[in-house]
C-alpha cells in the first residue's frame, strides 16, 4: 500500500462536546481498499467522528486531510437517518439524492438490488423503518464512489440484507473505495477496527 | 455653577421629576449590567474551585480504595 | 439534470405532496385579515384607511408561520445533511427550496389579496399596486424569514425564538410595502417606493440564500 | 514598532489566555478612568452647563440620551463586526466578544429609550411618539434582544456563538435599512422633525460635557465587556491547565 493511496490522514483530532472529551490524539490514515470499523458504547462519539470527516462538524482540534480538494465529490455519506422525505416514492429520494451528489447509475437497479422492486413509486410513508433505509443504501449499488462514509449501515435490515450488503462492501472495497462504517457487526477478515471509549480512541488492528 | 442653591439644582426648574427619574433609572441600569459582569467573574471562578476541589477529592478516594 | 433543476423539482413536489404546508398559510392569511373589520370597525372610511397595513401584516405574519416547515422536516430525516455534505454548493439546492416555498405559500397570497383588498373598502385603482407590492414583498419577507428558519432549525422551541429573530429584519419591507399601498390609496407617486421595494427584494436575494445556506451548516454543527 | 503593536493585538484576540492576563493588566486603570471621565462630564452637564433658553433644564437628559444612543449603537455595529470574524475567520475571542458586548448594549440601548421618554415628556407633551430616532432605538433593542436570545438557546457555545454572529452581521446591514425606511415614514407623516437632538444646534457649553460624558461612557462600556470577556474566557478554558492555575493561585492583580 504505498503513500499514493492514501485517502485520509488524522493527526492529533481531538474533540469535546457537552463538557465531555469524546476523543484525544487520534491520528491515523486511511488507504484506498481498506475497511475501518468504528465502535464504541452509545454516545462514544462515532457519529460526531464521522460528522467531523465529512464536513459537518467543524468544532475540532487537530487536523483532517482528504488526498484531493474536491473530496466531497467522490464522497457517498449515508447519515444516521436515511435521508429519505416521507411525501416521496423511493426512486423521487433516489433521483434527488444522486442528482445532488453527482452520482450517476441506474435508480431502478439500485432499488432492485436491495430488494425494493414493485415499491418504487410507492410514497415513502407507506415503507417500513428497514426498506426506508434500503432506499439510503440502494445508492451503494449505483456508480461507485472513492470513499464511502457509512453512520450505522445496519440498523433495521434483515438476515440476507446484511449479508447481502457485507458482500457489496467488500466488493467495493477490493475495486479500490475506502468504506469507513460504525456498527457492531464486523462485515468480514481483514477489516481496520477504531474503537472510541472514555475519551480515547485506539486502533485495534 | 448654574444654580443659586441645592434646592433649585434638585428641582430642576420645575423639570426635576423628568430629568432626576431618567439619571436614577440609568443609574440602575448601568450599575446592574456592571454588578453582574463582577459577579459573573466570581462566579465562575467559584464554580470551577468546587469542581477543582470535587475532582480533587474523587481522586483522593480512588488512591485509598486502590492503596 | 441539474442540480438547482432536480431540487426544485423535488421541492415543488414534497410541497404538492402535502397541502397542508400550502393552504394553511392562505387560511391564516384569509383569517387574521377578516378579524380587523370585526376588531376595529366595518366602516369603510376607517377600514380604507387601516387596509394596508393590515393586508401587510397579516401577509408577513403568514409567511413568517409558513417558515416553520422550511428546513425542520428535512433535518429530522437527514435530508439536510445530504444537502450540506453534497460536492455542489449548498446555496444552489437552498435557493431552490426557497423559490420553490415562496411559489406555493408566498405566490397564493399575492394572488388572493386582490378579493381582501377589495373587501377591505380599497378602491379598484389601487389593486394591481396592492398585488405588485406583495409581489415584490413576500419573497424577500420569504428569504429573510429563512435565515432565521436557518439558525433556529435544530432547537425544538425554535417557532417564539424564529419570530424574536425575524420580526426586527421584517421592518423595512413592511413599511415600505405598506406605504406604496397607501400612497397609491392617497393617489399619490407610487414608483419611487416601489423601485426601494425592487431594491429591498434584490438586496435579499443576493445575499440571502448565501446567509441562509452558511445558518444551516452553523446549525449542523459546523 | 507600528508592526509589533499589530503583531501583538493579533496574538491577542488570537489566544484567549494571552487576552486573560492582558485585560488583567488594563481593568485595574481602566475602570477609575471611565467612572471620573463619565462622572465629570455628567456633573459638569448637570450642575454647570447652563441651562437651554428654550427648554430650561429638561435638556440636560442629554448628557445621559445621547451617549447612551450612540453606545447601543456603536455596540452592534462592534457585534456585526465581530460575528464577521467569528463566522469568518472563526477566532474563539471574536466568539466570546459576541457574548460579552451583547448586554450592556442592550442595558444602553433601553437607557436610551427611557431618558428619551422622559425627556420627550416636559418637551412635547408625551412619554412616545414613534418619532425616527426613538422607532429605531426600540428596533435595535429587539435585535439586541435577539442575539442575546438566540445565544442562550443554543447549548454548544461555539455554535452559538456563531449563529449569534451571523445574525448580528444580518442585523448590521438592517440597523442602516430600519434607520433610513423610518425617517422616510416620517417624512411621509409631519414632514421632518425638529432636529433636536442634533450636536450642531448645541452652543459649546453644553457640547463639552456632553462629549466627555460620551467618552466616559464607551469607556464603561470597554470595562464592562473586559469584565464579561475575562468571564467567558475563564469558562471556555476551564479544561486548561492556565485555568486550573489561576483557580487554586489568583493573579496578584485579581479582585
Amino acid at each position: 500500500m504505498s503513500d499514493a493511496d492514501t485517502r485520509l490522514t488524522l493527526e492529533q483530532l481531538h474533540c469535546e462536546r457537552d463538557d465531555r472529551v469524546l476523543f484525544r490524539g487520534l491520528s491515523l490514515t486511511a488507504r484506498a481498499g481498506e475497511i475501518w470499523q468504528i465502535t464504541g458504547a452509545n454516545g462514544a462519539g462515532k457519529t460526531t467522528l464521522l460528522r467531523i470527516l465529512v464536513g459537518l462538524h467543524g468544532f475540532y482540534d487537530g487536523g483532517r486531510h482528504w488526498w484531493q480538494p474536491d473530496w466531497q465529490r467522490e464522497l457517498l455519506y449515508l447519515g444516521h437517518q436515511p435521508g429519505v422525505r416521507e411525501e416521496l416514492s423511493p426512486l423521487e429520494n433516489l433521483d434527488y439524492a444522486c442528482a445532488l451528489n453527482a452520482q450517476g447509475g441506474d435508480a431502478m437497479a439500485g432499488l432492485k438490488a436491495v430488494g425494493l422492486q414493485g415499491f418504487e413509486d410507492v410514497p415513502a410513508a407507506h415503507l417500513s423503518a428497514g426498506q426506508k433505509r434500503r432506499i439510503a443504501l440502494a445508492r451503494l449499488w449505483l456508480a461507485p464512489k472513492a470513499v464511502w462514509v457509512l453512520d450505522e449501515p445496519y440498523t433495521a435490515i434483515d438476515q440476507d440484507g446484511v449479508a447481502q450488503l457485507d458482500a457489496r462492501i467488500q466488493q467495493a472495497a477490493e475495486a479500490g473505495t475506502l468504506v469507513i462504517y460504525t456498527s457492531h457487526h464486523q462485515v468480514g477478515e481483514g477489516v481496520r477496527r477504531l474503537h472510541l471509549a472514555k475519551g480515547r480512541a485506539e486502533v485495534l488492528s | 455653577m448654574a444654580f443659586e442653591s441645592f434646592a433649585d439644582f434638585l428641582a430642576m426648574g420645575k423639570h426635576g421629576f423628568y430629568v432626576w427619574s431618567a439619571y436614577g433609572i440609568s443609574a440602575f441600569l448601568i450599575i446592574a449590567s456592571m454588578v453582574l459582569a463582577l459577579r459573573g467573574q466570581g462566579q465562575v471562578r467559584q464554580t470551577l474551585a468546587r469542581q477543582q476541589r470535587r475532582a480533587e477529592l474523587d481522586a483522593e478516594v480512588n488512591d485509598e480504595s486502590r492503596t | 439534470m441539474s442540480a438547482f433543476g432536480a431540487a426544485l423539482k423535488r421541492e415543488l413536489l414534497v410541497l404538492w405532496r402535502s397541502p397542508a404546508e400550502m393552504i394553511n398559510p392562505l387560511f391564516f392569511f384569509v383569517m387574521v385579515i377578516s378579524l380587523f373589520p370585526l376588531a376595529i370597525s366595518p366602516k369603510p372610511e376607517v377600514l380604507a384607511v387601516i387596509a394596508p397595513g393590515v393586508l401587510w401584516v397579516a401577509a408577513l405574519l403568514a409567511v413568517m408561520l409558513s417558515l416553520d416547515g422550511l428546513f425542520r422536516r428535512d433535518q429530522e430525516s437527514g435530508v439536510l445533511e445530504l444537502l450540506l455534505t453534497a460536492p455542489v454548493m449548498a446555496v444552489v439546492p437552498v435557493t431552490a427550496k426557497l423559490l420553490a416555498h415562496w411559489l406555493l405559500t408566498g405566490l397564493p397570497l399575492v394572488l388572493v389579496s386582490p378579493v381582501l383588498a377589495h373587501m377591505l373598502q380599497l378602491p379598484n385603482a389601487v389593486l394591481g399596486t396592492v398585488m405588485l407590492s406583495l409581489l415584490l414583498g413576500t419573497p424577500a419577507l420569504t428569504i429573510i424569514g429563512a435565515i432565521g428558519a436557518a439558525l433556529t432549525v435544530g432547537l425544538n422551541r425554535g417557532g417564539i425564538l424564529l419570530a424574536v429573530l425575524v420580526l426586527p429584519l421584517y421592518i423595512p419591507v413592511l413599511i415600505f410595502g405598506a406605504g406604496v399601498i397607501r400612497a397609491a390609496a392617497e393617489g399619490g407617486a407610487v414608483n419611487g417606493i416601489l423601485a426601494i421595494l425592487g431594491a429591498l427584494l434584490a438586496l435579499t436575494a443576493s445575499l440571502g440564500p448565501l446567509a441562509v445556506s452558511a445558518g444551516l451548516k452553523i446549525s449542523s454543527g459546523n | 514598532m507600528v508592526w509589533q503593536t499589530i503583531k501583538r493585538w493579533y496574538h491577542m484576540l488570537g489566544s484567549p489566555r494571552y487576552f486573560y492576563t492582558f485585560s488583567s493588566l488594563v481593568l485595574p486603570w481602566l475602570t477609575p478612568i471611565a467612572l471620573v471621565t463619565l462622572l465629570t462630564g455628567l456633573v459638569w452637564g448637570l450642575g454647570f452647563a447652563p441651562s437651554d433658553y428654550q427648554q430650561g433644564n429638561s435638556y440636560r437628559i442629554i448628557f445621559i440620551h445621547v451617549p447612551a444612543s450612540s453606545g447601543a449603537l456603536m455596540g452592534y455595529m462592534a457585534l456585526g463586526v465581530a460575528g464577521l470574524v467569528a463566522v469568518v475567520w472563526r477566532m474563539k475571542m471574536a466568539e466570546v466578544m459576541l457574548k460579552a458586548i451583547a448586554p450592556f448594549g442592550a442595558a444602553l440601548a433601553a437607557i436610551s429609550l427611557v431618558t428619551g421618554a422622559l425627556w420627550g415628556k416636559p418637551t412635547w407633551g408625551t412619554y412616545w411618539q414613534w418619532d425616527a430616532r426613538m422607532t429605531s432605538m426600540l428596533i435595535l433593542l429587539f435585535m439586541y434582544v435577539g442575539v442575546i436570545a438566540l445565544q442562550n438557546v443554543i447549548r454548544d457555545p461555539r455554535q452559538a456563538a456563531r449563529a449569534a454572529g451571523l445574525l448580528a452581521m444580518v442585523g448590521v446591514i438592517n440597523v442602516i435599512i430600519v434607520k433610513y425606511s423610518v425617517e422616510w415614514v416620517q417624512t411621509l407623516h409631519q414632514g421632518s422633525t425638529l432636529k433636536l437632538f442634533g450636536e450642531s444646534t448645541i452652543n459649546p457649553a453644553m457640547k463639552y460635557p456632553l462629549l466627555i460624558s460620551m467618552l466616559g461612557l464607551w469607556l464603561l462600556y470597554a470595562v464592562n465587556v473586559l469584565m464579561r470577556a475575562r468571564t467567558e474566557v475563564m469558562w471556555r478554558e476551564r479544561r486548561s491547565k492556565w485555568v486550573a492555575k489561576l483557580v487554586t493561585r489568583p493573579e496578584k492583580g485579581e479582585r
